[in-house]
């Protein structure tokens, strides 16, 4: 009731219609946040916005996992002539709903020799690793939980714990495929984790910042992806195999490798502690997307080309959410295509491909950026 | 079971054992393997078999010649229709019938047919068991226009009962030239995309090549026969060595590799196919007119002695022995199948690999869990 | 080699050798004793060349048990079937020929599974399908107490 | 150099195989008509069988409840693992003379293989294959079928 208060003095301080508010949502959490001053103190303000933003969160989160996770079958059944979930609600909409209602209902099996602390904790840093990343997001302009001033680096720091919440639940398992999955999860996420950062630091240079704010902002004349020439684009495809290989997806899934470890890391998981890790597979794929999405292509920011023309006016037409979604979800079919494209990768061979070609290209790609943004050759 | 129970804590090579099978997606079927590691490297695989064990041959000793037929059929139930066919020929063999024409060609369409639909299926589990999982979608999407035309000549699609001693159960369907020839114009176009998908894919390449590579004196001790002797360079085809049906007016190439690693294993597969193609383009056109079936009396009665008899199936040969005592019943069958004898080398091939490579070699082997359990 | 060349092969190895004009194949009768020898001279002598075991059958003739070798030549691609039978019921003991070829480590195991044949000297003589509780199922005096009828 | 040259050829390569094989399946993604589901149970009422299906075993009556089914049981004795029973009855006919009739065709659905010799085999061609193969019920002695339906008749005109 109390946040009506905010957006009532916001609409009412409004020239535009109403749906200006999906270009620029500044100016309607910054009433809200004057609302809510006015009425109470700045402590219990501060804690109100909390439990809105964390309420706000937790639907984003449900709706986006419970969306992925049937955008996946479907694409899955399209790329394999198949038709994919069509039976509860039109074209099986409702399908994820269904199993997650299943999931929520089965049984807890208890494992007897499991460590029951680590294996009933697992699961929960995996998704408050996953919630801290979402934090550091820019959806649009002025819909950022916070804009911190090492966004990057905090993401990229915030999304390595994720590997200690598998190896946790691999080690408490106390089961011998659930252990070979999670060491294989812990090699290949530490190796992996140098090339995200790389290739991210490739950009960095470019944008001057680490603010994912500023960097977005920094894109209103050009993609970075156009702007940096082809040391963008090698470091964004590396972002996006590195990205893919973290999330432990794709031809990447060794960590679960269901024809050699039937699940890997989640063997013993039963009910809803299975289903946190299967939706933190599908958020960790949305965060990697939406980090690519808002270093490489710009974010919220439309298709913009050079200064004000007639072009950039026809983009700025369509709402900045619309932008960053619609590339966010471009960039997880991709990764989708990934991994129901390719054969998986042996553990050795995974690490063969970060360490001796991922890792090289990115080093040398990150002083051929760093040159090119010295002698001014970017656009 | 005398097991060797090795204590994980006394053990000084501190054997980490893991449990492949019995439900297991890669063991395409019931079977256990009981692997040994040191970190991820392979030491030791033991397989455990049994559990699909039916008796087939005990129950052939009670059953007539006519009825070994369908008991057959369920030991490769990827080959069915050779199966059958090697029980016929030895059979007519010992009665020394001659088999008219038709019968003959009849017989060797469905038997390439047979052959391709396996390999499709094999190409696709290969595929699944690698990591790829739209492979099998695509591979059994096109074999199901396979088992469609079974289906319509012989009203089963994987378990098919068409052969019986003399000939075949029922004719071929009128429809069967028209839709075989759609079939091959559409595998032919989709093969391309086999390729594209599995064969050239730089990580299928790292999967595979330099994998389990088993050289020639070992294939032949080993007794593996089938494409997967062949990738080692093993010449071993029955249809070459031995023709049986139509296969002596046949052209084809034996598809033979040096290499013998888990790639040629799959790559033998898959050439095999187009030479399928081939044989099936030479005789689709000129299926001869005639009786589709001898005349036979109804009580079968071997004369006694022993009978050995070969095909190839698309795993290797399958052998047949009959001790017949003049019954109608036969005193003792034995089947030399394929697999059994191809289980042999697994040990051998995957020790000093990782457990990743057990999964791609024992796929490239293309087992069929109940030809090895009969 | 053809049928004659091949039995008179096998008169040059061992005159005792009971040669048999076979329906397909030269069958060679051996008794049990002589196996290995037979088998390796058969693998390595060049003119013969049996490098190819395609299986062991073992077999139960009421009153001997006997197990019976397909050897194929991959180089000649001719065939020969050896026999070997003995009267030993309780304890049929074979010599072993999977240090000869490698593939009669699994068909000797079969045939020990399922009719109670022994091979000395195999490396790994244990029940391949069933437990050790079991009978010998191929063996024609085997009664199954357990058979379920419908 | 050489080197460097073969490093870089190899990713060329890799990277094209891997696109190579995305454009395959992405082609796939954006052509709805190569899906080959069937959507079963919508489908029924236009689904065709094959016409040599095998659903199940049947023993065809004629409108006047009649069958060609003579009794002599070689269906029984083909059958190799005992799915089919055939119990007759011996009834006086019109002319005095004992005439044995089939009393119960007894097919047991859940033990067939479908191998077809019974079809095959008989000499009256009494029986038949059909196309039906929804055969899931609850209670396995559902599976247990009386082929020949009650009152039903030797046709005329079929040896006995």
């Amino acid at each position: 009731m109390l946040t009506s208060f905010g957006i009532i003095n916001y609409l009412s301080a409004q020239s535009g219609p109403w749906w200006r508010v999906f270009y620029d949502f500044t100016s309607l959490t910054k009433n809200i946040d004057a609302g809510l001053h006015n009425a109470m103190s700045p402590f219990w303000t501060t804690v109100t916005e909390m439990v809105i933003v964390g309420i706000l969160f937790l639907l984003f989160y449900a709706v986006i996992g419970l969306f992925l996770v049937y955008a996946e079958r479907k694409v899955c059944a399209f790329i394999q002539n198949r038709l994919g979930p069509n039976r509860l609600g039109p074209f099986g909409i409702f399908q994820t709903v269904a199993d997650l209602i299943k999931l929520l209902f089965k049984e807890l099996i208890p494992i007897k020799n499991a460590d029951h602390f680590l294996f009933n904790l697992a699961p929960y840093i995996v998704i408050i690793v996953n919630f801290m990343v979402l934090a550091a997001i820019p959806y649009a302009l002025g819909l950022h939980a916070v804009d911190l001033n090492i966004g990057i680096f905090y993401v990229i720091a915030v999304s390595s714990m994720s590997v200690i919440g598998v190896l946790l639940a691999g080690w408490s398992s106390n089961s011998k495929y659930s252990l070979l999955g999670a060491m294989r999860s812990g090699a290949q996420i530490v190796s992996y984790e140098l090339s995200v950062g790389l290739a991210l630091a490739t950009v960095v240079i470019l944008a001057g910042s680490m603010q994912l704010s500023v960097i977005v902002e920094g894109q209103r004349t050009g993609w970075f992806i156009f702007k940096g020439h082809i040391p963008a684009v090698i470091a964004f495809v590396i972002y996006i195999i590195a990205g893919t290989a973290e999330t432990n997806r794709g031809p990447f899934d060794l960590a679960e490798a269901e024809s050699e470890l039937t699940a890997g890391y989640h063997t013993e998981y039963s009910g809803i502690k299975f289903a946190f890790f299967y939706l933190a597979e599908f958020i960790n794929m949305f965060i990697v997307a939406s980090i690519a999405a808002t270093i490489f292509l710009g974010g919220w920011m439309p298709l913009h080309f050079g200064a004000d023309n007639g072009f950039n006016r026809i983009m700025d037409f369509i709402p900045p959410v619309i932008w960053f979604f619609a590339k966010t979800f471009f960039l997880i079919w991709v990764i989708m295509l990934f991994k129901w494209t390719f054969p998986r990768l042996r553990i050795d061979q995974l690490l063969t491909l970060e360490w001796k070609y991922l890792l090289p290209i990115n080093i040398v790609n990150l002083l051929i950026m760093a040159f090119i943004v010295l002698m001014g050759w970017h656009f | 079971m005398e097991e060797k129970v090795k204590d994980i804590d006394t053990d000084e090579q501190q054997e980490y054992i893991i449990n492949i099978g019995p439900q297991h997606p890669s063991t395409h079927g019931v079977m256990r393997l009981v692997v040994s590691l040191k970190g991820e490297t392979v030491k030791n695989v033991e397989p455990h078999l049994g559990y699909i064990h039916r008796g087939i041959e005990k129950m052939c000793e009670s059953l007539t010649y006519q009825q070994i037929i369908h008991l057959t059929d369920r030991m490769d139930y990827l080959a069915a229709h050779m199966n059958n066919e090697v029980v016929c020929l030895a059979v007519e063999k010992a009665l020394e019938i001659e088999i008219p024409d038709r019968v003959k060609v009849i017989r060797t369409l469905m038997s390439e047919l047979t052959r391709i639909q396996s390999h499709e299926l094999f190409w696709a589990s290969y595929g699944m068991d690698l990591g790829g999982q739209t492979c099998y979608f695509y591979g059994l999407r096109d074999r199901e226009m396979v088992l469609d035309i079974f289906e319509e000549t012989t009203g089963g699609r994987m378990i098919v009962s068409y052969n019986c001693p003399g000939g075949v159960m029922y004719d071929l369907h009128p429809n069967f030239q028209k839709r075989v020839k759609e079939f091959l114009k559409h595998f032919r176009k989709v093969l391309p995309e086999y390729d594209d998908i599995l064969t050239n894919n730089v990580i299928f390449h790292e999967r595979t090549v330099g994998i389990g590579p088993l050289s020639l004196n070992e294939a032949i001790s080993y007794g593996i026969t089938g494409p997967s002797g062949r990738a080692s360079g093993f010449s071993c085809d029955v249809r070459k060595h031995e023709p049986y049906s139509a296969y002596d007016r046949v052209k084809f190439n034996e598809v033979l590799y040096a290499e013998g690693d888990a790639f040629h294993r799959y790559l033998a597969r898959v050439e095999e196919m187009r030479e399928s193609m081939n044989i099936i383009d030479q005789l689709i056109d000129n299926i001869p007119e005639g009786p589709y079936a001898v005349k036979m009396k109804p009580v079968i009665r071997l004369p006694e002695g022993e009978y050995y008899q070969r095909v190839e199936t698309p795993r290797g040969e399958l052998g047949v022995f009959i001790i017949s005592d003049g019954n109608k019943t036969p005193y003792r069958v034995h089947f030399r199948t394929p697999n059994f004898a191809n289980l042999s080398v697994l040990n051998h091939l995957v020790k000093g690999f990782k457990i990743a490579d057990l999964i791609s070699i024992f796929g490239s082997l293309d087992f069929v869990i109940p030809d090895i359990d009969r | 080699m053809d049928k004659i060349q091949l039995a008179e092969f096998f008169k040059s190895l061992d005159s005792d050798l009971e040669v048999k004009e076979g329906k397909q194949y030269t069958e060679v009768t051996v008794p049990p004793s002589k196996i290995h020898s037979l088998a390796s001279q058969l693998r390595e002598k060049e003119e013969a060349l049996f490098d190819f075991l395609d299986c062991i059958t073992g077999v139960d003739y009421g009153h001997d048990l006997g197990v019976i070798y397909h050897l194929r030549s991959t180089k000649y691609q001719h065939m020969v079937v050896i026999k070997s039978r003995t009267a030993d019921r309780e304890n049929p003991l074979f010599d072993s020929v999977s240090d000869i070829w490698e593939t009669a480590n699994l068909h000797e195991r079969e045939a020990f599974d399922l009719l109670g044949i022994k091979f000395a000297n195999h490396p790994d003589l244990r029940r391949l399908f069933l437990n050790s509780s079991w009978g010998f199922p191929l063996r024609k005096d085997y009664v199954d107490n357990d058979m379920i009828t419908w | 150099m050489r080197s460097i040259i073969n490093y870089l050829k190899d990713i060329f390569l890799g990277v094209r195989s891997l696109l190579k094989g995305m454009k395959v399946t992405s082609r796939y993604f954006w052509s709805p008509r190569s899906i080959v589901t069937e959507k079963y149970p919508e489908n029924r009422k236009t689904l065709v069988m094959l016409e040599r299906s095998k659903g199940e075993v049947i023993m065809p009556h004629n409108d006047k409840n009649e069958h060609h089914c003579t009794g002599c049981g070689i269906c029984q004795i083909n059958c190799p693992n005992g799915s089919i029973e055939v119990i007759s009855k011996i009834i006086d006919t019109e002319d005095g003379k004992k005439k044995k009739i089939i009393d119960k065709h007894i097919y047991k659905l859940g033990q067939c293989t479908f191998c077809g010799l019974c079809v095959k085999t008989c000499p009256s061609n009494a029986l038949a294959f059909s196309t039906k193969f929804e055969h899931a019920v609850f209670n396995k002695a559902l599976l247990i079928k009386v082929l020949n339906k009650p009152g039903s008749q030797l046709m005329k005109g079929v040896e006995q």
